[in-house]
């Protein structure tokens, strides 16, 4: 990539400069973290009960209003998740643009910050200044509620979604089913945004990101139901133990129809996040912006703090549901029981493997996070009949032969534990191989180019 | 909108109305399309051009000879060349001048260059406009690398006002012949890199293969021109049927479309015919430079010509299609009337009666495969 | 969490359900009637919480609030009706017989209600609501409806279709 | 877990889906060519179903939400002898329209799914998705020529109002479980009290709307009119033997059960509403000259007349009676009805479309000389009015004979005279049609000849008519065996 050069009046102004994004370029993940790391386990009330018996030194009970504190608790670790939500919402849209720039053989933006890290903060903070527009004729209440709808459709999710052994807010029992059930607020809110916007480019793009969002909730729901048969339970925790640390004892590699699954889940994923080649709702060329061209400052910024937290949503509910979670390889459930200690607080080793899981977690997710933009950059967008057909015609029909041969498959399983070791192996060595031969691929295609790149700067 | 188009209508409360533009991603300028919609299908699109009327035809009437040269980068001001020399071929025959060899060769070679960054535009704007954003940037990109060339040759990147009665502006700067051979080395492995990336992708194939047929018949009835024509399967290119300049010195090939991703004369077949044309430029463009004569740049044409009165007609292959002016003198220094006949308007034509049945996502391919440029609607 | 914490949200839930019931009835918008009754569904929902029926609380998000209000949007925000279509609000002798009728639909429930009196109610398992639970029940005791009902979504499908369709 | 046994006795109920099932994608697979396979196919399944009735196990299915018993299974017959009947009616009326589709047949099968299974519900949960599965496919089908304005709005009106009495009747289940903690019908033994009272007579309502009783009755004669005439045969037909069954069912559960007994509480209502059918339904009857709607009316006030049969029912000393009344006067009525709409369909004004502004095109006057041109076709609609009149020798004759004995025997003497004067009031209206196609000059064109298959739709309809009025000991003795159990 051709350098960028910073042309401040004042040196010390780029020295500040660069510290200040050295420095955010580690607080903030360390801050996120810490955050989920200690705040969101406290969730838990027996935890929350010794951390106050044995580091405060106080009785829980005898407290006035005891159920009030555990409240709090829940509300500092909801407060918790929506502000990790809104800085990856954030990071990320940084990171897409600096890859997308990448992809385009263009810099990016590169002004605020090192590598313009601080870019997004700008926005932020630009977004929030600009006027707060209501078109006349619009349904005002409803034009100004819209885009809550949406913000809590995102927020809700995150608090069944998992991100470390006991870093999850609420385990809840219908987990998975939560999470898709709260996306329909999302729904809501696109209609009501395109609706009450009183414009056409809006309501067609609203329209057509409805249709996309309910047809797809139906091949999303049916892959998920793969792993759910797999693991016997709804819960994302529950899930996740279900799976192992290493790759072959995830649900992806241990049942063929569980791969299929999670294409089949991945694809519908984009298509309910509105992500290329799904991005017919908001298509620039056809629709102007959709369903929110008529939105501006404040509003405008949180739909697209959705969107980017919504990578984060794809990729986190992808690793729970097929690649094994926060799992770490070779620590079981007794290794985690046996780190904890005897004490009802855990001991440090305890919280130590947290940050790896976490880490584990992340790096899935993440990498999960580059191929939705490798791909948003790459491909073109599809027709709306043709959405429809994949969705109706394919990806309905596949969710339902991956469930019904689940469902075998889990018999045979109980039956002969070993076809499932050695699918999980095949699988893998064979998912191992297509990457390898996607890889060399690349390569070649990139050899092909033959010229040598073009400095753009100076020719 | 204009009450001329509004009176066209004849509404009922099924459809819904869309005023696709003016100012609208995917219209290529100031185009407004009323589209009827019936959800997503469209009952047909009627294209409402003017908004980027600038009475180029009378300012013709206004100036002398020489001096409208300039008005005509403005006609197509992605095609600025083919502009200039069918104006200047026009005043030529008028004036029943000879152009010096070397002229010619430099006006092929202008052009062809511009055809290419015309049709880098083209291509990379329909893929725009079909949603992949990466593919613009890539042809941008060699866009970029080619206007740098044209800067060198005549000063400007866009608005080139290159070709004069008689012969050209300016002759090649020094190194500019080895800079663009090695330009066209590199264009033909970028041929091949967006083919990869772009024209064998599945979803591009399906999103344009068998969308707005235009059939042969149908393109030669309205008159379409140029890769619009022959995307529809009619082999016919002027600089090979009816020569003019140094054309008929070279030796290419004129793409025809044959239903790579479908039907005959969809919007692939548009689009891969431009695909296919710029490495017959390039093809060009070589053998122009190798074979290059010496001699003046210029015939001799006094500087406030007079041409006797009569009319001319000159017709070249731009990229947009077919372009000719028609020139009528009345002996004084102003010609008394001018007109330009260009490929975007005659495509504008064909929209409302191929739009019907087609989708809203179709529209934007449809408009985007005929490459039709607002300036050189309206001019 | 104690009663009192769970009878401040039982309040919570309760009363925003009301009010975006009566909102239903009350909106002349179609779209904000239909709007209230999204918002209903959601505070039912939270009721359903409550009483530990986490799954039916989301299944009634993601089919009425997800599913089937976004389908009815989506149809009511198509037809956009004017004030003028939607006529002018009166009390006409067809309505005041609606009054009377859901007074007496009112005054019976209540009725019947306050004279059946408080029941003891049964404690519930401790894996009541749980999927697992509702899954059995499902699958065993309501076995032919639940089947039954498949044919029931079924007909609905082709009946609409049928319906839909331009020409035969 | 179901046993090889419930799966047996729901027999009839998984043919007909299958039927459906197949004819649908018979629609997909065997597009090209004629179509006439489709009514022999819904006519084969039909007969398929009937013929499992009595391989059925007599017996409690899914731990007490149904019952196989004889009482299910007659009205099983009955549901399926009026989908074949109306199947035949279907194929000729549908093919000189050009819109005959697999999807019609489909939906006539799953609407006989739905009545199969209502037949046999005693269950209100159970009992409320058969009547939704019968009642979707019934609108369906009454929208479905969707030419001219009739036939949507027909099937619109009865679709509001419809999912009204829907609503009504999921809200009394609603407060049936609060009152009794389970939607089982047999859970009303021992049970009382306001809460049950309330449930119970919103139920009613609701079951009232489906049988088209008055005041619940403002629906049909608009629906009945609109909807394309097999379905209206087949609406006339099904909807009302399937509702009957669930609605004895219930009234007798309720009797055993309950304080609530005929007499004092609810069986009062009942009475009211069998009185109020009988006569409204006669009354306005009375000046219609539009045939299709003179016999809204009278299905109408038929409802009236069951109504009683089901009061006499509910009395423990002519329970027996009073089932096989009911029984016997829905099998007659069915066939009669399907009969009856099958010459009207004939009749019909074809073109344009019945639509509105063509009001007469099942004016009486169509039917005017009738018998110089057509003697057979006037022969069986004279048959056919006159069993709906209940003269004698009928099907219609047996059947009101045997619910007023009912009646009789439960010593209901107001309800059996209210019967029988507005029985003779009937006769009028009946006898209008047969008078126009006997004794009045033929005033409009020729009618067209009637298609094969609603031809034999029209005999098979009239030979049963008459030989169940001749010897009606066969059915009667069929009724009877048919017991209903708890």
């Amino acid at each position: 990539m051709a350098q960028f050069s910073f042309a401040f009046p004042k040196p010390g102004t780029k020295k500040l400069l660069v510290g200040a994004t050295l420095g955010a370029a580690l607080a903030i993940p360390a801050l996120l973290a810490g955050l989920l790391v200690f705040l969101v386990p406290m969730v838990n009330k027996p935890l929350l009960d010794a951390f106050i018996r044995e580091k405060l030194g106080h009785v829980p009970a005898t407290w006035v209003g005891t159920q009030w504190v555990y409240a709090a608790a829940l509300f500092l670790a909801g407060i918790a998740m929506f502000t990790f939500a809104a800085i990856t919402g954030g990071i990320f849209s940084w990171y897409e643009r600096r890859v997308a720039a990448r992809i385009q053989s263009r810099i990016g933006p590169n002004r605020v910050g090192v590598a313009g890290f601080l870019q997004w903060i700008a926005d932020a903070v630009k977004l929030l200044f600009k006027e707060d527009l209501v078109p006349g004729e619009a349904d005002a209440m409803l034009f100004r509620a819209a885009p809550y709808f949406v913000v809590a459709g995102m927020t809700l999710v995150l608090v069944a979604l998992p991100a470390g052994q006991a870093i999850v807010v609420a385990d809840l029992d219908v987990g998975i089913f939560y999470i898709l059930a709260v996306t329909s607020f999302i729904v809501v809110g696109i209609l009501l945004s395109g609706w009450s916007s009183n414009s056409k480019w809006s309501l067609f793009g609203a329209i057509r990101a409805t249709a996309q969002v309910v047809s797809y909730e139906v091949p999303a729901g049916l892959a998920i139901l793969v792993p759910v048969l797999m693991a016997g339970t709804l819960s994302t925790q529950g899930l996740i133990r279900a799976q192992g640390g290493w790759p072959w004892e995830w649900f992806f590699f241990r049942n063929p129809a569980a791969a299929v699954a999670f294409f089949i889940l991945f694809i519908s994923q984009l298509a309910e996040g509105n992500r290329t080649p799904f991005d017919l709702a908001e298509a620039e060329s056809e629709l102007v912006a959709g369903y929110f061209s008529e939105y501006s400052g404040f509003r405008f910024a949180l739909y697209f703090l959705v969107e980017w937290a919504n990578l984060w949503i794809i990729g986190a509910v992808a690793t729970t549901l097929f690649l094994g979670g926060w799992q770490i390889p070779g620590v079981s459930a007794q290794t985690w029981a046996s780190v904890r200690g005897a004490g009802s607080f855990p001991a440090f080793g305890w919280w130590a493997l947290q940050f790896v899981s976490l880490g584990i977690f992340a790096v899935k997710t993440l990498f999960l996070v580059n191929v939705v933009i490798w791909i948003r950059w790459t491909l073109p967008r599809i027709r709306i009949d043709q959405m429809m057909n994949l969705c109706w015609k394919y990806l309905v029909p596949a969710g339902f032969a991956a469930m019904l041969f689940t469902l075998v498959w889990q018999m045979v399983a109980t039956w002969a534990p070993i076809v499932e070791k050695i699918t999980a192996l095949v699988v893998f060595a064979a998912t191992v191989w297509v990457t390898w031969r996607f890889l060399q691929q690349t390569r070649k295609n990139v050899s092909l180019i033959a010229h040598e790149r073009v400095d753009l700067s100076n020719w | 909108m204009s009450k001329l188009v509004l009176r066209r209508l004849d509404r009922n409360n099924e459809e819904m109305l869309i005023n696709f533009g003016p100012q609208h991603p995917s219209t290529h300028g100031v185009l407004n399309f009323l589209v009827e919609t019936d959800g997503e299908v469209m009952r047909r699109a009627i294209p409402d051009i003017g908004y980027l009327h600038r009475s180029l035809e009378k300012i013709g009437e206004m100036v002398q000879y020489p001096g409208y040269m300039p008005y005509t980068d403005r006609i197509d001001y992605l095609a600025a060349m083919f502009a200039n020399e069918g104006y200047a071929i026009a005043v030529e025959r008028l004036l029943k001048i000879e152009v010096p060899k070397r002229a010619q060769y430099l006006r092929a070679i202008s052009c062809e260059l511009n055809r290419i960054t015309s049709h880098l535009v083209s291509i990379g704007t329909m893929a725009t406009d079909i949603g992949a954003v990466t593919p613009l940037v890539y042809a941008l990109r060699e866009r970029e690398l080619l206007n740098d060339l044209l800067e060198a040759l005549c000063g400007a990147r866009l608005t080139y006002n290159y070709h004069r009665i008689g012969g050209v502006a300016f002759d090649m700067p020094e190194g500019w012949r080895d800079k663009v051979l090695a330009y066209l080395d590199r264009l033909d492995s970028s041929i091949q890199e967006w083919d990869r990336l772009i024209s064998t992708n599945e979803i591009y194939r399906k999103r344009l293969g068998g969308v707005a047929v235009i059939s042969r018949a149908q393109a030669i009835d309205y008159g379409l021109s140029g890769p619009n024509l022959r995307g529809s399967g009619v082999d016919w290119d002027l600089r090979r049927d009816v020569p003019y300049g140094a054309y008929p010195d070279f030796s290419f090939e004129v793409p025809v479309g044959c239903g790579w991703a479908g039907v005959v004369g969809d919007c692939y077949d548009r689009y891969y015919v431009r695909v296919l044309e710029m490495a017959q430029s390039s093809r060009i463009i070589r053998q122009a430079l190798e074979k290059m004569p010496d001699g003046e740049l210029t015939a001799k044409v006094s500087r406030k010509p007079k041409p006797e009165a009569g009319e001319v007609q000159s017709r070249i292959e731009s990229a947009r299609g077919e372009l000719a002016y028609y020139l009528v003198s009345d002996g004084t220094e102003r010609p008394y009337r001018l007109r330009a006949r260009t490929g975007s308007f005659m495509a504008m034509g064909i929209i409302e009666d191929i739009s019907p049945g087609l989708m809203v996502a179709d529209l934007v391919a449809l408009i985007a495969s005929l490459d039709v440029v607002a300036p050189e609607t309206d001019r | 969490m104690g009663a009192s914490a769970e009878t401040v949200l039982f309040w919570i839930f309760a009363v925003p359900l009301i009010a975006s019931a009566a909102g239903v009835v009350a909106a002349r918008n179609p779209v904000h009637a239909a709007m209230s009754l999204v918002s209903a569904f959601f505070w039912l929902a939270g009721i359903y919480v409550l009483l530990t029926a986490h799954l039916l609380a989301f299944v009634q998000v993601i089919v009425y609030a997800g599913a089937i209000m976004v389908l009815f949007l989506f149809v009511v925000m198509l037809l956009s009706l004017t004030d003028a279509e939607l006529g002018l609000e009166k009390l006409s002798a067809l309505k005041w017989v609606g009054v009377v009728g859901a007074a007496g639909m009112l005054v019976l429930v209540v009725s019947a209600l306050a004279q059946s009196g408080p029941r003891a109610m049964r404690a519930v398992g401790a894996d009541f609501g749980t999927v697992r639970a509702v899954g059995r029940i499902l699958f065993t005791q309501y076995l032919l409806p639940f089947e039954a009902t498949s044919v029931l979504l079924l007909v609905a499908i082709v009946g609409a279709v049928v319906v839909a369709k331009e020409k035969i | 877990m179901p046993s090889g046994q419930d799966i047996a006795a729901l027999l009839p109920f998984l043919l007909l889906v299958l039927g459906a099932l197949v004819l649908m994608l018979s629609e997909v697979f065997l597009r090209s060519g004629g179509r006439g396979y489709q009514s022999g196919l819904t006519i084969a399944f039909a007969a398929a179903a009937a013929l499992a009735v009595p391989f059925a196990p007599q017996q409690v299915l899914f731990g007490g939400q149904a019952v196989s018993d004889g009482f299910a299974g007659f009205v099983t017959m009955v549901v399926c002898a009026g989908l074949a009947l109306s199947a035949l009616l279907g194929r000729g009326w549908l093919e000189t329209r050009n819109m005959e589709r697999g999807e019609y047949y489909a939906l006539a099968l799953f609407g006989a799914s739905g009545m199969v299974l209502l037949g046999m519900a005693t269950d209100l949960l159970l009992a409320f998705i058969a009547i939704e599965v019968m009642s979707l496919a019934v609108y369906s089908l009454a929208a479905y020529p969707r030419r001219g304005q009739r036939p949507p709005e027909a099937a619109f009106k009865y679709f509001i109002l419809g999912s009204f009495a829907s609503a009504i009747l999921l809200y009394g289940s609603a407060l049936y479980y609060g009152a009794t903690g389970s939607t089982l019908l047999s859970a009303m033994r021992g049970g009382g009290g306001a809460l049950l009272a309330a449930g119970l007579s919103l139920i009613l309502v609701g079951l009232a709307f489906k049988v088209a009783a008055v005041p619940f009755h403002a629906w049909t004669p608009d629906v009945y009119e609109g909807a394309p005439t097999p379905a209206t045969a087949f609406m006339a037909a099904g909807v009302k033997a399937a509702a009957f069954a669930f609605l004895t069912r219930g009234v007798l559960a309720m009797v055993a059960g309950t304080p609530f007994a005929v007499g004092n509480e609810l069986g009062g209502v009942l009475g009211l509403l069998a009185v109020l059918t009988m006569v409204v339904g006669n009354l306005f009857a009375l000046p219609q000259r539009n045939v299709k709607r003179m016999l809204a009316y009278s299905s109408i006030a038929q409802a009236g007349y069951l109504l009683v049969g089901v009061i006499a029912a509910s009395r423990p000393e002519s329970r027996a009676q009073g089932t096989s009344a009911v029984l016997v006067y829905l099998a007659a009525y069915a066939v009669t009805v399907i009969g009856a709409f099958s010459v009207l369909a004939v009749m019909e004004k074809r073109e344009p479309t019945p639509d509105a502004g063509s009001a007469d095109a099942w004016d009486v006057s169509r039917f005017a000389g009738l018998a110089s041109r057509r003697p057979w076709l006037a022969f069986a609609m004279a048959i056919f009015m006159l069993s709906l009149a209940g003269v004698p020798p009928t099907a219609g004759f047996v059947a009101k004979l045997s619910v007023f004995q009912a009646a009789a025997g439960a010593k209901a003497w107001g309800l059996v005279v209210v019967g029988v004067l507005t029985s003779i009031m009937g006769v009028y209206y009946y006898l209008r049609v047969v008078v126009a196609m006997y004794m009045q000059p033929a005033e409009m064109e020729e009618p067209a000849a009637a298609p094969p298959t609603v031809a034999i739709a029209i005999a098979v309809a009239a030979l049963l008519v008459v030989v169940v009025g001749f010897s009606p000991e066969p059915l009667t003795a069929w009724a009877r065996a048919a017991l209903l159990r708890m």
